[in-house]
């Protein structure tokens, strides 16, 4: 920011300059650790900072007190220069409790900063966690730069005098770390007072005891000596422009706000509430002044089912799910396809199967959401590859299904969704407009024929009220042009093979697939969906290793590029990365007789740089 | 178009171009016949109505008239129409569904498109038989009876489809017979004229998988004392001579015989626009086998909020408080930086 | 074991391995503990009872009694409990869900399972919100009410879960309150009790996403006048003083003082065991909003066949009248030939 | 039969003995040729045939009379050697209107009988069928032995007397056709006067009247002159034993129903009403007196959740469906996999997407069946081949379930489950038991364990009312042994890994993948399910005529027999016929890296053996 050097206080004592740092702050679910996280990300990229970050929260609401079971943690890199990912190891953790720290502790680097409220660590907090010792004096941190608050003390201290009873006061311990952080990385603190004057201004007293808190925090690293040193990261090289932050689910609300606009449609979101789609459905209800008309239905099919309704009226239909979510639309998905009407279907995929784990991040539903109808039932199936990506992919989406005239599915993840980078922000004159024809009333005589074919096989979009263009749908097999109902032999084998070739037709109108790095070579990394940044840094870094290795990063899984086959050829290997136990990898196998290898995650948490980095050097040996 | 004018409509100029295929005999041909005649009454072009169905030989029925139509998927119709309801609400939105798409599989979206109120008519075949798939036992085929999947007879207490609809919060509720056409006719009128949704169960005869499941209420001697008509601020009498009546003791209704002391003033009279749906849900439960006449007619016709119509005006509300969308306000809300 | 022999068992035996987690201050701890305390006092042994749910914070309920149980998927719970009562109709059969579980996705299967009348307890949490997923509006969620998903306030007219119940012919219909321990005790244990589908509507609050949406019937100085609690047989009477009632006017319930030349008699009296339930409909609309007293109790119930008996009996039929399956009779019975 | 010689009448005139014949009855929904055909068969099949039929009707119960759209057919194949297949073109055709004339003569061979009821070709029939010109003389039938008989009148003369009026007396006309063919084909009319008289026992003068009819028909072929010919079927060689017809559905049911006697368990069958499975349902009914309890359930959903629960409650619990309720269950399938309980899924396959072509034959669910879940969610997958395979295939479908603790998915399909073949009725104690292990009471202070493993990784399958083995369980991922929730990322990868392996373990106990023919050579054909027949009676004659071809039919499709591999190594080809658009092949491709090629078929009905032949003989080329 312009006026930083102003604002910004003099530190008092050695300052080291980094490229990026990895921040994580873990607590109790009631802690506040998402919100400080938030902070941190939004302060830091005002500084002009990269930014990226993975909220991690347990999926009870509030599971019990110092239990390693209620821990919450958000972690956020700020950095220097481009970055992908939240990060692999992390410079700094802040535990605010035992539970927090022995569940967080192995990711921290050795010689790592640890921040501790040592106050939470009494007998009785250690029991909630299952340790027998406390580790702050067991030895077991050795290896890291351990520093000893007790926060609960300082925070009660910091905000006496406000009259408010200690569960109110030890409420403001997440600014006091917050503002102890904030001053390990020289951050402004003024960006949060305002966010906390906006937030809590109608409770004075809650507002002014947060900001002491926060003071306190940077105060107490200004004053005591126990940080040696303190850090600054440099702002990040951007592209002129203005820039916010942005998640993923937000930008996908946003993208679908826009394209509705772009393409002159009024948004129908038709959705039930299911972890980590639901933010969509609250963020979307919120712009009702944009003629958003969102509808939380009675379950998925409903939901499902109002969205084809909505489309045959002429809306832009949406809904957005995840994997239980979209294992109940499979039937109505495939009505949609044989009505062959406009629709977007989002997955936010979470790691399964069944109830699985709600709040963690996979890919497992690639498969799913291309063969999971009776018959054969083709569907288009896109895929965002990092939170601001998910503005521009889901309208991509529904340029497809207008253009088309078919549902097409939007895969996005939980560490997507949840996730927040810097989104340079577009001008809305600037996006492309998305067209869209109606047929109108047909001349006198001129019978309407809803099964007509342009030149990419699409049907014709006839709207109820256009006087004339009366006709009947439905999930029977229908006639070549008619559209009536066709049980006939021939007539049916046609439909299969147009309803295949026309999602084949969109490979004509898609970009190639591009390559990031050499065209040939010993090794290709393909990957898709939110795998994209980790993939990107490990083999940029391994180019930079003088490695063998480019990246090929997948937009639409159906249909592929029509490059795809020449690209895999330029390679001697291919990697395909992915949160599941290898669903892109067998489409790649089956379609191009590749002996592609895979890399499996299926921890429900994303991947980690190295770990791609490792498979590299392993692939290209 | 000719008909952007609204010219009068016949009843034929509903009829698609699609060859109607129930069996010969099927009491949908009698219902197909009165909703043609009920749409060519109402000043409503053909291209402002859809009809939207499930599965069953009911729902074919939106192939048969000339509007704008969809046939769904098993037991979604509720469902389907909501959306199309919602999204374009100058449409007139009927509601195709048997007894086993309403009230089997799709007894959840039926429930819950009715207690939204979202304004569309909801017209159930009731046949007591799942017709299409040739004669297994539905959600309302009685106690006992013999099926393909019930060979030794029914052991599901059976639904009844108004009591269904009066429990979740009904703003129109109703019932006639494929047989008494004068009478649906009255009705789907009603039904149509009604904002927010309208549900109706109409008596359907399957002559192929349970011919005469409703002989009681249509047999010309029988049906007088079978069938009660219920009018609205009138007493509930029936009976060929019209010399029975329905009376309350407690909240038990009775039969009794008018003259010899019993007058209309002392029967139960009917007020299809009560605030609360109890004296509905009472006449919902008068059952043939429990020595009732059967009640045809409106059960209740009151005025409520409708989801569809309540969220276009969150919208407006939204417009005037907020102003239209601007993107690009929206864009550069909260917390932004410039890069240079 | 030591369970074979029935010893007397307390609450705590109820308990498992698993640490509740429940928000601090949730209303499922309340119902957690009655529940333990009246499975301890039925002498019927842990391994018998089964707990199924949904999904949702108060489907997590089965992992918190040592009982066998299953945590099912959402909405489904009452169609897992049906094949398992069905298959082994010696268990006792519990059911755990939410306003969301048993009303939005899983409102069908509630309603087929309440008609079959199959033998198991039904226990609804209504906290009048989606507690899991953070707070949206639930089928329950009264208008205007502001939600995560609802900004402008909720536009959905609300179900009423024991009105639903009624319109699907429940058999067993109650209701009671998390705050309300010895109620809640009485309620379940009768639930416990009935043979077929017991169905409990139980007010809960959620601490965290719907605070005090029962403040009303749960705040002490205004419990008596906004909950009435029904007494089979006896009047209809509440307020602090037991000073108030409901009298029916015509069919419109009315809230009177009495004395002042009303006496108990003149009020409505109540009968869980009436034929039709039209009292228990009637007692199900009586609404806080609307100055009424909400009924917490037995509003209705009576003995009715149960699908699971029936089918065991229809068993026992076939095979006393045709024996007992013989497969080689079976597979040799009709059209057969030998070849040499 | 035995006692064929004595009944049989002593035929007029010159006799054609054949090796087989294929005959097809058409007419209107309700001129009752399903059950003319029926008869035909089991005649035939007493007479000692080999029998197989194929019944063809319309979605619709009763299209309009005299319509293309109402058209019924029933197909039957009698032959003196083994058969597989209801046969391609038809040596006889029996057409009952017009409509029924021209849908169906393209099949018949050149030369072949054409039977036609001439009463029913008046103008108005022609106009019904959308005729302008009468084929009885616009010598469109030149090249088939056309005989029109005026059936609508004789069968009223022969039944003349009895009272009935026209429209009864009209009904009996399908039994006079029986008796022409019966006459043609030197059958008996024994068993089916027998069936009429049992049928009609309740009224006399339709069972008179039907008689009548009957042996009208078969008078005038041996009276009249207009057959030059009648045919003769001699008996086909069988292994010795009991034989009976059996049709697919009925066959699954009592599969159904002994492998649950062999395994000591009550069957518990919960299912909703769909064609074409709706049949299983309907025989299950039957037998209440076998402890059979069947569940039509609400919908599909809760039908597979009853029997989750059901199987939860140590039932043999399964389910059967099709297409569209198939997808209706992924989502609890996906719990019943979670939960590691046994229970069988059969899908009776018929026309896609959507609602599609429902009295229709199709292949298409494969890919369904095993990618249709969220996550990764691997499940066994087994197919039927043949209508009395579905006894095997099922039991075999429990046994597997059982000893893995798993839900198991059996694909059968329309042409499967509605056709019918000779079955050599087993000894009910010849079948093996299935045997079954259930924990008791744990000792003293001894834990359950309820996710433990055995050598085969399947879990204990603990019943309630079982003493001290109370636990929870869910969809929720969970702790490898103890099954407590659990949110850990190895373990999740862990339980993710060990429940594939599970699957992949059923390798080890099928049998290796057998070949028909050479273990290698230019040509092997991969088949599966419902197209056995077919492709085996292909390939049997592309052998004999010197064609280096073999046939390997699956009915493991996951996992694949462990040697498939190899059986796929020896041959420079491979062909794999289906009647989707490739769903078989595309996991062959992936998993085996081979270029197999598909001969795809998507018109709602079966290979004819000619289709394949000839993709045969251009893959050898
Ligand atoms: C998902 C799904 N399940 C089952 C079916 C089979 N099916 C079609 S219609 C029907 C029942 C029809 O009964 P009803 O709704 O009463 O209509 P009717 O034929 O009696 O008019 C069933 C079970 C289907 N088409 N789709
Ligand atoms: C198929 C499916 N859809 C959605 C969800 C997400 N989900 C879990 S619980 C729940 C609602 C819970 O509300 P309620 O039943 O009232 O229970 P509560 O948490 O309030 O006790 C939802 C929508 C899911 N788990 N599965
Ligand atoms: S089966 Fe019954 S409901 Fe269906 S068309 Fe025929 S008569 Fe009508
Ligand atoms: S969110 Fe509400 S319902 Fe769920 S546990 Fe917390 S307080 Fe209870
Ligand atoms: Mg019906
Ligand atoms: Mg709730």
């Amino acid at each position: 920011m312009s006026n930083a050097a102003e604002t910004s206080v003099k530190p008092s004592r050695a300052i080291q300059e980094l490229r990026s740092a990895t921040v994580r702050l873990v607590g109790d679910s009631g802690d506040g650790m998402q919100l400080t996280g938030t902070q941190l990300t939004n302060t830091s990229a005002l500084a002009g900072n990269d930014v990226a970050t993975f909220p991690d929260y347990p999926s009870e609401i509030r599971a019990p007190r110092g239990t390693r079971a209620g821990v919450s943690g958000f972690q956020v890199q700020f950095a220097a220069t481009d970055i992908f990912t939240p990060g692999d190891r992390l410079n700094a953790l802040i535990a605010m409790n035992p539970a927090a720290l022995v569940t967080n502790i192995h990711d921290l680097e050795p010689g790592g900063v640890l921040i501790v409220n040592e106050d939470a660590f009494a007998p009785k907090d250690l029991k909630l966690a299952n340790l027998d010792t406390n580790p702050l004096d067991d030895g077991s941190l050795a290896k890291y730069r351990v520093i000893k608050v007790p926060m609960t003390m300082l925070t009660r201290k910091a905000v006496e005098g406000l009259g408010l009873g200690h569960k109110f006061a030890d409420r403001c311990k997440n600014f006091f770390a917050m503002g102890l952080v904030y001053w390990l990385y020289g951050r402004e603190l003024d960006t949060t007072l305002r966010f906390n004057s906006e937030k809590f201004g109608d409770k004075p007293e809650v507002a002014q005891a947060n900001e002491r808190a926060l003071r306190a925090g940077w105060n107490f690293g200004e004053t005591t000596e126990v940080f040696g040193i303190s850090y600054r990261v440099p702002p990040a090289k951007f592209h002129g422009g203005l820039y916010r932050n942005i998640m993923g689910n937000q930008a996908m609300a946003w993208g679908l706000m826009a394209a509705a606009k772009l393409s002159g449609k009024e948004l129908f979101f038709g959705a039930y509430p299911i972890t980590p789609a639901s933010d969509i459905l609250h963020e979307l209800s919120r712009y009702k002044n944009f003629g958003i008309r969102t509808f939380q239905a009675e379950d998925e099919i409903a939901a499902m089912c109002a969205v084809i309704g909505a489309s045959f009226a002429g809306a832009m239909a949406v809904t957005a799910t995840s994997g239980p979510g979209l294992a109940l639309k499979t039937e109505s998905m495939g009505l949609g396809l044989m009505l062959e009407l406009p629709m977007v279907v989002i997955n936010v995929q979470r790691g399964g199967p069944s109830t699985g784990l709600p709040t963690k991040t996979e890919q497992a539903d690639l498969l799913q959401v291309l063969f999971g109808r009776n018959g054969e039932a083709p569907l288009p199936v896109l895929a965002c590859r990092s939170p601001a990506d998910c503005f521009d992919a889901v309208i991509e989406a529904w340029r497809i299904a207008v253009r088309f005239m078919t549902p097409v599915v939007l895969l996005s993840d939980g560490y997507l969704g949840n996730g927040a980078e810097p989104w340079r922000v577009p001008r809305f004159e600037d996006l492309a407009p998305i067209p869209i024809h109606h047929p109108g009333p047909p001349r006198e005589g001129e019978a309407f024929l809803p099964y007509e074919r342009d030149d990419v096989l699409a049907r014709p979009w006839a709207l109820p009220g256009t006087p004339g263009l009366q006709h009947r749908i439905g999930g029977l097999e229908k006639q070549h042009i008619t559209g009536n109902v066709c049980y006939e032999p021939d007539n049916h084998e046609f439909m299969v093979r147009l309803r295949a070739q026309k999602v084949e037709n969109i490979a004509h109108e898609i970009p190639l697939q591009e390559v990031d790095g050499p065209q040939s070579g010993d090794l290709l990394v393909l990957s898709w969906g939110g795998t994209y940044g980790a993939c990107h840094t490990a083999v940029k870094r391994c180019q930079e290793a003088g490695l063998s290795v480019a990246h090929a990063h997948l937009r639409y899984l159906n249909p592929f590029p029509a490059n795809l086959a020449e690209v895999l050829d330029g390679f001697r290997r291919v990697l395909i990365p992915e949160l599941n136990a290898g669903q892109l990898r067998m489409l790649i196998r089956d379609r191009y007789l590749v002996d592609a290898q895979g890399l499996n995650k299926i921890k429900g948490r994303p991947f980690v740089i190295e770990e791609i980095m490792q498979a590299i050097q392993e692939g290209v040996a | 178009m000719a008909t952007a004018e609204l010219p009068t409509l016949t009843a034929s100029d509903f009829a698609s171009d699609q060859d109607v295929r129930w069996c010969p005999g099927c009491g949908d041909y009698a219902i197909l016949a009165q909703v043609k005649k009920v749409l060519a009454e109402q000043a409503i072009p053909r291209e402002k109505i859809v009809f939207i169905s499930g599965i069953g030989c009911s729902s074919r029925f939106p192939y048969y008239v000339d509007t704008y139509g969809m046939h769904g998927i098993h037991g979604r119709a509720p469902a389907i129409a909501s959306g199309l309801a919602i999204a374009a609400p100058d449409l007139q939105v009927w509601v195709v569904t048997g007894d086993g798409d309403g009230l089997g599989i799709g007894g959840n979206h039926l429930m819950h498109c009715i207690r939204r109120n979202i304004d569309m008519n909801i017209l159930l075949f009731n046949n007591r038989i799942y017709g299409l798939t040739k004669g297994q036992y539905s959600p309302t085929t009685p106690l006992g009876k013999v099926t393909k999947s019930t060979p030794m007879g029914a052991i599901d207490n059976p639904l009844h489809p108004v009591s269904v609809a009066i429990g979740c919060e009904a703003t129109f509720v109703a019932r006639t017979i494929d047989a008494n056409i004068k009478h649906m006719g009255m009705v789907l009128a009603r039904a149509a004229a009604h904002k927010g949704t309208s549900f109706v169960e109409i008596y359907q005869n399957c002559i192929v998988f349970n011919d005469g499941a409703f002989g009681y209420a249509t047999d010309r001697d029988q049906k007088f004392d079978t069938v009660l008509e219920l009018e609205h601020g009138k007493p509930l009498v029936f009976g060929k001579n019209r010399d029975k009546g329905i009376r309350l003791n407690g909240l038990d209704p009775e039969v009794v015989e008018l003259g010899k002391g019993v007058s209309e003033d002392d029967l139960l009279f009917h007020d299809e626009r009560a605030r609360e749906p109890c004296l509905a849900y009472l006449l919902s439960r008068l059952r043939y086998e429990d020595g009732f006449p059967e009640a045809i007619g409106v059960f209740r016709a009151v005025e409520a909020p409708r989801y569809d119509e309540e969220l276009n005006r969150q919208i407006e509300l939204a417009q005037e408080k907020r102003g239209p969308g601007d993107f690009n306000k929206l864009f550069s809300s909260g917390d932004t930086w410039t890069v240079p």
